[in-house]
């Protein structure tokens, strides 16, 4: 019951969040809706014992990842207020057909039941097996996942890089 | 349906704020607020990992969701990189502005 | 020996591209001395091929990919033989004619003899795999020949011509696949080679999809009405060369396909769907002379007529009768030699005149008169003139078509007189009637060399046309060979000889 | 906790590249050599690579049936099959190939030359990777490692605008598509319950499902988001603009590697965990196969910029690969002997481009190359004989290669597939032909034309090599292809 | 002897490649002699070897020189038989007649030599006909003769009217050549051989009426085009563009006999038909009687000549198909006799006058040219049946047989008999109009009488029209009996033995001659005024034989044009319009197509996330629609 709770009402704020990012003019308040997105699936993480990934989340996303955001919209100007209005043909009455499609769809697997359909039957009982501690998960990312561990060296090696080579010009400048 | 929240609903609620992550992605033409859709999915992917692993009793999905996330971030450094050298040069993250390159 | 065929212009092409780049008269030279030696290997085969003995001779064979069952297997028999002549023949010619070319010749010769090699091989080909690469091969470099060395609307003649033909190719293709997973699927060993394909059992429909498949592929290159519109287009804008070879040779390769492989792979749905193949072709036969005769450019009538005169072919071949089926192939070569005689003559017009049109001309036989001669002797040899090489492929066509399809022949045989109307009439208005136009006055008859060019034709039409049995004795034994092999495996019988009466009902009751 | 195998074997060559990107990124904060230096050496990196990966495959002949879990090492995260031999020596190839079609390209970026080396190195181990690997997390992120690579390539000719456009729109597309990729990755593991394709394949071997709507959907996004990489229509809309704005050099080994990345993780998808769908799937990739060659062959014909051309030819090819797919593990040879034929000639062309256009140039409009054959006859010889190997002219590789996709998707019933695909090729002989006949057939635009520098001469004289040679004696890369079959 | 027949047409066939490649070299006179000589030859070994003929023998003889198409039974291989050697040595011998009356007539013209090669060649040619041992080598000298007849009509190629005459007769004779060749395939669908011998023999047990009809009237159709005969006859008027002695030779003596030699030849397979022949016959009446109203009014000296040589087909025809085969070909041989004489007279007058042909410019001629008037003469006097010169026995004969079936050949010989009285009539009109009168020619043009050369023919050939007739009279069937192992199994037509009913008819038809005869020369034995007024009271019908019933025009305005126009919308509006059309139409459709389709790639990374977005709608629904 506590769980049907906490989960409509951390849903409500997913989603309104989610819809204040898709609707908002302003991008701060896209930011802020996609924040409190995080912050509520954050929460959803937990009552699923997430522990783990909820404080990762937290913490790289809501905190690291969003303030990078936040930081990039005051150097873009937070000032102006986007234009909504549609200006490509055809473009908004497709998207609706395209989302009532994928709502049917979507319909369509929660009516058959599909979303609960478990394919390995009855483990779900024990909720400790999927308790997300850090010792577990941390167990796991260096044992049967080391190797995925390591290819993230290479990612954010590139992103490194990345940021490096498109965003530095003077150094360009200098040499030319 | 049963008032137990089942896997089923969290990976519904996924589904729901995925579509509305991808509407996102076509309504806006500010690219900061597109690359926001894109987390806006991922974390939909998040959750339905979440979801999913608990469902199957394997703790799978919640480390994939862990290199989700880093892959988010690397998106978005590189993302946002892009995004200001563009912003740099055109004074403007739209992206209905960039459309030099066609047919 | 073939294998060698094949390759002695590949290496002839590689040693024209890199003569120095500086020496530019030395290229000619060098490409007709090449070219002259796969003509005496053909010659040593045409002489050393047994005749009166069908199958295969000189094959040779080598796996060329054994998961896939694809093989170099190369030999010749009556029906290719020939036409492998006919083609080294026509090569040296066409280089030779070939004087008006200035830019660019060094690549112009050796994409004639990469064309050489691969027409050869088309012919040689006893792996449908390896008869299509040779098949789509030829296109790159006709296309070449026509779009860099043509007339004013060149590009377009050339994508023409590539599209159009590869778009039959493609059918081919889709056909020979077809063809090769239903032999791994029935015996379960993959093999493209054409003894092998022609054991399948096929049932009825796809027998004649794929008959239809290989058909349209082929008579878009013969080409057959209605699919005959790149030709005009491809032979007004290519150089001589060009179609010399693509007259002589090139629409050769679609009248082999049906001989070759509809007769030989589908004979249950060749027998069915005769019908639909002796109607276009006897609608080519027609239409291609009644749309000669107004032609006002000479190259589009000889294009037009080569339309009429393939249809012949056609005819003969469907008719499927030893003398439709040997005809078709005597005619195969006399219209090569014919029609490249007389595009070599057009060509020599536009040499010295720059232009075709029949308009323009007039009277030339005054100062021409050799030209005039040559010319009037060829377009006789194209009408049909008995004791010349037209006729006798004609003749065997119409006289072994008559039994099995009496109305479509009688109909074919009034080509005959279109052909003289078209062939005449362009005489009498380019070449008779008085010399009134100055450009004409000046214009010099045919030089030695010129006359060379033209001799070795002039003297096959005639031998041709009065001693054919060099071509019968070896052609009639793999063409019998093929008609008992239909008899043998489908219902039909080649008629015997009876009354018109008879004759005329058997047709009513096929149809 | 169970440690899992280590066998480093498995990952030599990535190790490699990885390794050497590190270090060339930290020699280059210390040192600042010359950028030819760099060049040389991550081409002896991409050689040693290349050198792993055979050894792989020996290693791979020698291994005993027993141990035969040596080659699934790492908790089954990476995997050292034929299948993933192959494809890094494609990726090798392809590398090395881009490597010097790009070696201007990296001259003229003077102290940046290290990050771009950097990123080709380790884009080529990110795609090697995810050919390798039968996890899919692992796939995604090898995915990402690729790909994120391209979109920094994509926006390294920062003094061309388009440049920068062209990196955004394909790092937005680019990572619409990846979340596409990854929420499937997630269905199929809330239908399947595993991470691994190997799991999946005995999982779904064994199990009727009742209610499969959460897999197929799962399936399906999976298979969209490779679809995209590998531009395949409709998800292609990227592949024109981004090859038109990025850095000439960067654009052959750009487009190739990430298709040959996308291919083999789309393949190993397919053919392992869902080779027991394949009814179910194989229709559809049909279906999107006829699109991408419908798609890819007409609108090539509008263009008038040779690298927006070579763009939806890429297209129309991924039809022409996904027509080789729908035969399954069948049709895997064919597939592969495709895909690296056709990426060889890919970065070949793209090569001319660089040579033609200037290295860090974007766009290739089509007056450039009018009268190509008189100021620059071996470029034009070059283009045409890879043009005509693309449009599958026999006796080049390309032909080969179409015949080996279409026989196979004939055998496997989809005779209507090939037969679209026929008529798209003969479609697509007409923008093949356009190029040639600005080339042959066209007046010059007057403007000079400098003359290839050498490593480009040597990567049109190695792709040319390849589309002819195999051409003509196509047995040892097919037999060496028909092995390349994932475990 | 008879294995060197092959010399008859080495002869002439040697000469004519001589010539071509040496016949400048010769020189103008001497290439004339050596074509003759060539033409001689050829004769004398024909004479020898008809020789065992003479004498009675029955054997024909069979010389197959090489195979040629041996699995339709075609070779070249020789016939010798009567029938064979009488066409070979009319052929040959009026031939060298001609050839030596052509060396004076062609003297001066630059293409001396060419046109012997020429003429050489023709010889040869029609000798390959005459001598021809199956159907197909006789198409071949079919064909080959139609050929030199082109080359020979247009031998002043200069001239338009020349050139346009030659394209016309070759094109003309093709058409009547298809139905040849359709009767030489069924024949062969029939007989599976076209050797004379295994078909002529076999005809009776293989043939049924119907096929029988079937060959028969499409070898007519044939024989119509190369003999000039309803409805093709329209050719050979203008085949007079051509030199005098090509009339002569060819558009008289002998190549347009050739219809009534293959229809003589292939008479076993007439006779199976039951109405191919009374069609042979109609059609030959008919033809006779227009020709001669046609020839009636023409001013033209050699176009009268050639109506008059259609109308004398129509008279062989009319034998042939009445199954009077002697009759026919006696005819043949004694109208080669005179209607060459009269052709060559007509050259000569021709010459003498400077190339001017209008008889209405001629008169008086006699006086200046008495040899050519006195062998013209003769001429007249035989074509016009006058006792007892050729044209009298065979016309009578032909006649004779006419009437002795009776029926509906009764009525054929009505028109004969008039045809005759017309004949005679035109006949000696030309000859008043020429040869006597008032002079009307042109000043500063002097006629002479020709030169030696051209002479002795013409006195040779008036020898021939004398006694030529005597070959076979009712009195003494010489011919009858030369020819008769030639139809052997054949049933012949012979007019009644009955001497009276002989004389009868031959009275009549004396009687039409000359009354014919009697009526030109008063009609038009007195001032050009008169007889203009003369033929001007026949009003309009005089037009319309003038211009020949307008047959020419009706042609035109029926075939020619419209064909023309049909061609000519086939090329330009079909070809081009709709089948180019349509090729040329795919490939802009696809263009279009990348044209309409390319906006959709409108640079927009939303519209491009679109499409995405609906493809992966698409996909996943059609993924669930597969699976679930």
């Amino acid at each position: 019951m506590i769980e049907l709770i906490i989960f409509v009402l951390m849903a409500a704020g997913a989603l309104v969040g989610a819809v204040a990012v898709v609707r908002a003019r302003n991008t701060v308040y896209a930011a802020m809706g996609l924040l409190a997105t995080l912050l509520a699936i954050a929460v959803l993480y937990v009552v699923q014992l997430a522990h783990m990934v909820a404080a990762v989340q937290v913490i790289v996303y809501a905190g690291a990842v969003m303030t990078l955001f936040l930081f990039v919209i005051m150097l873009v100007g937070v000032d102006r207020n986007e234009d909504t209005r549609e200006t490509i043909p055809h473009q908004r009455r497709m998207t609706i057909g395209v989302v009532v499609v994928l709502l049917g769809v979507i319909g369509f697997v929660v009516v058959s039941g599909s979303f609960d359909w478990v394919p390995v039957v009855g483990t779900a009982a024990d909720p400790q097996l999927t308790n997300g501690t850090v010792q577990r998960v941390a167990g796991e990312l260096f044992t049967g996942w080391v190797l995925a561990f390591e290819a993230t060296a290479l990612l954010l090696t590139i992103a490194a890089v990345g940021a490096i080579a498109l965003a530095s010009t003077r150094r360009r400048r200098e040499e030319s | 349906m049963s008032l137990v929240v089942t896997p089923g609903w969290y990976m519904t609620l996924a589904a729901i704020l995925f579509v509305i992550g991808a509407v996102g992605m076509l309504t806006r033409r500010n690219a900061l607020v597109m690359f926001m859709c894109i987390e806006l999915m991922l974390n939909a992917v998040n959750l339905t990992f979440i979801a999913a692993g608990r469902a199957l009793g394997s703790l799978d999905g919640q480390l994939a969701v862990f290199f989700v996330l880093v892959v988010a971030a690397a998106e978005v450094v590189v993302g946002l990189a892009i995004i200001v050298a563009i912003f740099r040069r055109r004074q403007s993250a739209s992206v209905d502005e960039l459309a030099d390159m066609k047919g | 020996m073939l294998t060698a065929l094949i390759f002695i212009p590949v290496v002839g092409a590689i040693v024209v591209a890199l003569l120095p780049r500086r020496r530019t008269e030395l290229v000619l030279p060098v490409g007709v001395a090449l070219s002259l030696i796969p003509l005496a290997v053909a010659g040593y085969l045409f002489a050393t091929f047994e005749s009166g003995v069908a199958g295969y001779q000189f094959v040779e064979e080598a796996v060329w990919y054994q998961p896939w069952g694809i093989s170099w297997a190369l030999g010749v028999d009556g029906v290719s033989l020939p036409l492998v002549v006919l083609t080294t023949l026509l090569v040296p010619i066409a280089l030779a004619a070939s004087t008006s070319i200035s830019h660019r010749l060094k690549e112009f010769v050796a994409y004639t003899l990469a064309l050489e090699a691969g027409l050869i091989g088309v012919f040689l080909a006893l792996d449908l795999f390896l008869f299509f690469v040779f098949f789509e091969v030829i296109l790159v470099p006709m296309y070449f020949i026509i779009g860099v060395w043509g007339g004013e609307r060149r590009v377009y003649a050339a994508i023409k011509f590539f599209l159009y033909t590869a778009f039959g190719s493609a059918l081919l293709l889709a056909g020979v696949i077809a063809l090769a997973v239903l032999h791994a699927s029935q015996t379960g060993v993959p093999s493209f080679a054409l003894t092998d394909l022609m054991a399948l059992d096929l049932s009825a429909g796809t027998e004649r999809w794929l008959f239809a498949a290989f058909a349209v592929a082929f008579a878009i290159k013969v080409p057959l009405f209605p699919f005959h519109t790149w030709l005009p287009d491809a032979h007004v804008e290519a150089p001589t060369a060009g179609s010399v070879l693509l007259a002589g040779v090139l629409l050769k390769l679609g009248t082999y396909g049906l001989l070759r492989f509809n007769l030989g792979l589908f004979p249950q749905a060749a027998v069915d769907l005769v019908p639909v193949l002796a109607v276009l072709a006897v609608i080519g036969i027609i239409y291609g002379a009644v749309v000669a005769i107004v032609q006002p450019d000479l190259k589009k009538l000889v294009a037009y007529s080569s339309v009429s005169h393939l249809g012949f072919i056609v005819l003969g071949t469907f008719a499927l009768t030893s003398g439709g089926l040997a005809g078709g192939v005597v005619q195969n070569i006399n219209h090569g030699i014919t029609t490249g005689a007389l595009f070599l003559l057009v060509g020599m017009i536009y040499d010295r005149r720059h232009t075709k049109q029949i308009s323009d001309l007039g009277g030339l036989a005054q100062v021409m008169p050799i030209y005039s001669g040559i010319f009037l002797f060829t377009a006789f040899a194209s009408i049909g003139l008995p004791g010349l090489n037209g006729f006798v492929g004609e003749f065997l066509v119409l006289v072994g078509s008559f039994p099995t399809l009496p109305v479509y022949t009688i109909i074919a045989a009034v080509g005959v007189v279109l052909a003289a109307i078209y062939l005449l009439w362009a005489y009498e208005r380019a070449f008779t009637g008085p010399l009134d136009k100055p450009e004409n006055q000046k214009l010099t008859d045919l030089s030695g060399r010129e006359i060379a060019l033209l001799a070795p034709l002039v003297a096959l039409m005639l031998f041709l046309g009065l001693y054919p049995r060099v071509l019968l004795d070896r052609v009639e034994p793999s063409t019998e060979a093929i008609l008992d092999r239909i008899e043998a495996v489908t219902t039909y019988s080649v008629p015997a000889p009876g009354r018109i009466g008879d004759v005329f009902a058997s047709e009513g009751g096929e149809e | 906790m169970i440690f899992p195998e280590v066998n480093w074997i498995a990952i030599f060559p990535e190790m490699i590249l990885a390794l050497g990107a590190a270090a060339m990124l930290l020699v280059d904060v210390q040192w600042a050599p010359r950028a030819r230096t760099l060049a040389r050496i991550s081409f002896g990196l991409f050689v040693a690579a290349g050198a792993a990966a055979l050894f792989q495959h020996f290693w791979l002949e020698g291994l005993a049936v027993d141990d035969l879990s040596q080659a699934l090492p790492f908790s089954e995260m990476v995997v050292v099959d034929p299948f993933a031999v192959f494809a890094r020596l494609v990726l090798v190839v392809v590398a090395l190939l881009g490597l010097g079609a790009a070696w201007r390209f990296i001259e003229g970026l003077g102290r940046r030359a290290a990050e771009a080396l950097a990123l080709f190195l380790l884009a080529t181990a990110g795609f090697s990777l995810m050919a390798a690997s039968p996890h899919l997390v692992m796939i995604f992120l090898g995915l990402e490692i690729g790909s994120i690579s391209l979109y920094i390539l994509a926006g390294f000719g920062r003094q061309h605008p388009r440049s920068e456009e062209a990196a955004l729109k394909y790092f937005l597309l680019g990572s619409f598509a990846s979340a596409i990729f990854i929420y499937g990755v997630a269905l199929l593991f809330a239908g399947t319950g595993s991470l691994n394709l190997l799991d999946q394949r005995q999982f779904l071997a064994g199990t009727i499902l009742l209610r499969p709507a959460v897999l197929l959907i799962g399936l399906a996004l999976v298979v969209v988001g490779m679809a995209f990489k590998v531009t395949a229509a409709p998800f292609h809309g990227w592949a024109p603009d981004v090859y038109e704005g990025a850095p000439a050099g960067a654009v052959g080994f750009m487009a190739a590697a990430a298709k040959v990345g996308g291919f083999a993780a789309l393949t190993r998808i397919l053919v392992t965990a869902f080779a027991d769908y394949a009814d179910v799937w194989a229709v559809v990739v049909g279906g999107i196969a006829v699109m991408s060659m419908l798609v890819g062959s007409v609108l090539a014909l509008a263009q008038d910029d040779l690298r927006r051309l070579l763009a939806y030819s890429g297209v129309a090819h991924a039809g022409f690969i996904l027509t080789g797919l729908v035969a399954g593990r069948a049709g895997t040879p064919g597939v592969w002997f495709y895909l690296a034929i056709y990426s060889v000639q890919l970065v070949g062309a793209f090569a001319v481009v660089a040579a033609v256009s200037g290295p860090a140039s974007a766009g290739s409009p089509f007056s450039r190359y009018q009268g190509l054959a008189r100021r620059q006859p071996l470029l034009s010889l070059s283009l045409t004989v890879l043009l005509l190997g693309m449009a599958g002219i026999p006796l080049t590789s390309g032909f080969i290669a179409k015949f080996g996709v279409f026989q196979e998707a004939w055998r496997a019933g989809f005779a209507w597939l090939v037969i679209v695909a026929v008529i798209a090729s003969v479609v697509a002989f007409f923008l093949y032909l356009r190029v040639i006949v600005a080339m042959y057939m066209a007046e010059s635009d007057g403007e000079e034309v400098p003359a290839p520098p050498l490593p480009i001469k040597a990567v049109l004289a190695v792709a040319i090599a390849i589309t002819i040679v195999f051409g003509i004696l196509p047995a040892p890369l097919l037999s060496f292809a028909a092995d390349a079959l994932p475990f | 002897m008879q294995d060197l027949l092959w010399l008859v047409i080495a002869f002439p066939l040697a000469g004519a490649v001589c010539l071509h490649f040496f016949g400048r070299r010769i020189g103008e006179p001497r290439a004339g002699f050596l074509a003759t000589s060539a033409v001689a030859g050829s004769f004398l070994v024909s004479l020898a070897a008809a020789l065992p003929f003479f004498g009675g023998a029955a054997q024909a003889h069979r010389l197959t020189l090489w195979d040629w198409m041996p699995s339709i039974g075609a070779s070249f291989e020789l016939h010798w038989d009567p029938l064979a050697a009488l066409m070979a040595l009319v052929v040959t011998g009026v031939g060298s007649l001609i050839h030596l009356y052509a060396i004076g007539y062609m003297h001066g013209d630059p293409r001396f030599a060419r046109f012997f090669v020429y003429m050489n060649l023709f010889v040869a040619s029609m000798l390959t006909l005459v001598l021809a041992g199956n159907f197909a080598m006789l198409f071949v000298g079919w064909e080959l003769v139609g050929l030199c007849s082109y080359l020979l009509i247009s031998f002043w190629f200069t001239l338009p009217s020349a050139a346009a005459a030659g394209k016309k007769a070759f094109i003309v004779n093709r058409i009547g050549d298809v139905g040849f060749m359709v009767a030489l395939m069924i024949i062969f669908g029939a007989f599976h051989t076209l050797s004379f011998t295994g078909v002529l023999d076999r005809a009776a047990e293989v043939l049924d009426p119907g096929t029988a009809t079937a060959i028969a009237l499409l070898l007519l159709l044939g024989a119509a085009g190369k003999s000039a005969q309803i409805p093709l006859y329209v050719w050979l008027p203008d085949a007079m563009e051509g030199p005098t002695p090509v009339s002569a030779l060819i558009h008289a003596a002998t190549m347009v006999t050739a219809g009534v030699y293959v229809i003589a030849r292939s008479a076993a397979i007439f006779e199976i038909s039951p109405i191919a022949g009374p069609v042979v016959a109609t059609v030959g009446a008919l033809t006779a009687f227009v020709a001669a109203t046609i020839a009636l009014a023409q001013t033209d000296i050699k176009r009268v000549l050639a109506y008059s040589t259609i109308s004398q087909l129509g008279y062989m025809f009319l034998a042939v198909g009445a199954a009077g085969h002697v009759a026919g070909v006696f005819h043949l041989m004694t109208h080669a006799f005179f209607k060459a004489l009269l052709f060559l007279g007509a050259g000569s007058v021709i010459h003498s006058l400077q190339n001017h042909q209008d008889m209405r410019l001629m008169g008086g001629l006699r006086k200046h040219m008495p040899v050519t008037a006195a062998t013209m003469a003769i001429g007249t006097l035989a074509i016009a049946g006058v006792p007892p010169l050729a044209g009298f026995w065979s016309k009578d004969e032909i006649l004779g047989v006419a009437f002795e079936r009776g029926g509906w050949f009764g009525l054929l010989w009505v028109i004969g008999l008039v045809t005759a009285l017309i004949t005679a009539f035109y006949m000696t009109r030309q000859f008043v109009l020429v040869f006597l009168g008032e002079p009307r020619w042109p000043d500063g043009i002097h006629p002479h009488e020709s030169p030696r050369l051209m002479t002795i023919p013409l006195v040779a050939l008036a020898g021939l029209s004398v006694v030529g007739g005597f070959v076979n009279t009712p009195f003494r069937l010489g011919l009858e009996h030369f020819l008769e192992p030639s139809f052997h199994g054949v049933e012949l037509a012979h007019p009644s033995e009955n001497i009276g009913i002989f004389i009868l008819l031959a009275a009549l038809s004396v009687g039409a001659g000359l009354a014919g005869a009697a009526a030109a020369f008063l009609a038009y034995n007195r001032p050009a005024q008169l007889w203009e007024k003369f033929e001007n009271s026949f009003g309009k019908i005089w037009g319309w034989w003038q211009k020949g019933y307008g047959v020419d025009d009706a042609y035109g305005a029926a075939v020619v044009v419209p064909g023309r126009k049909l061609a000519e919308s086939a090329a330009f509006r079909f070809d081009l319009g709709v089948l180019d059309g349509l090729v040329n139409g795919v490939g802009k459709a696809v263009r279009g197509l990348a044209a309409r389709l390319r906006p959709i790639q409108n640079g927009l990374v939303r519209s491009y996330g679109l499409l995405f977005a609906a493809g992966v709608v698409a996909v996943v629904t059609w993924m669930l629609a597969r699976g679930a």
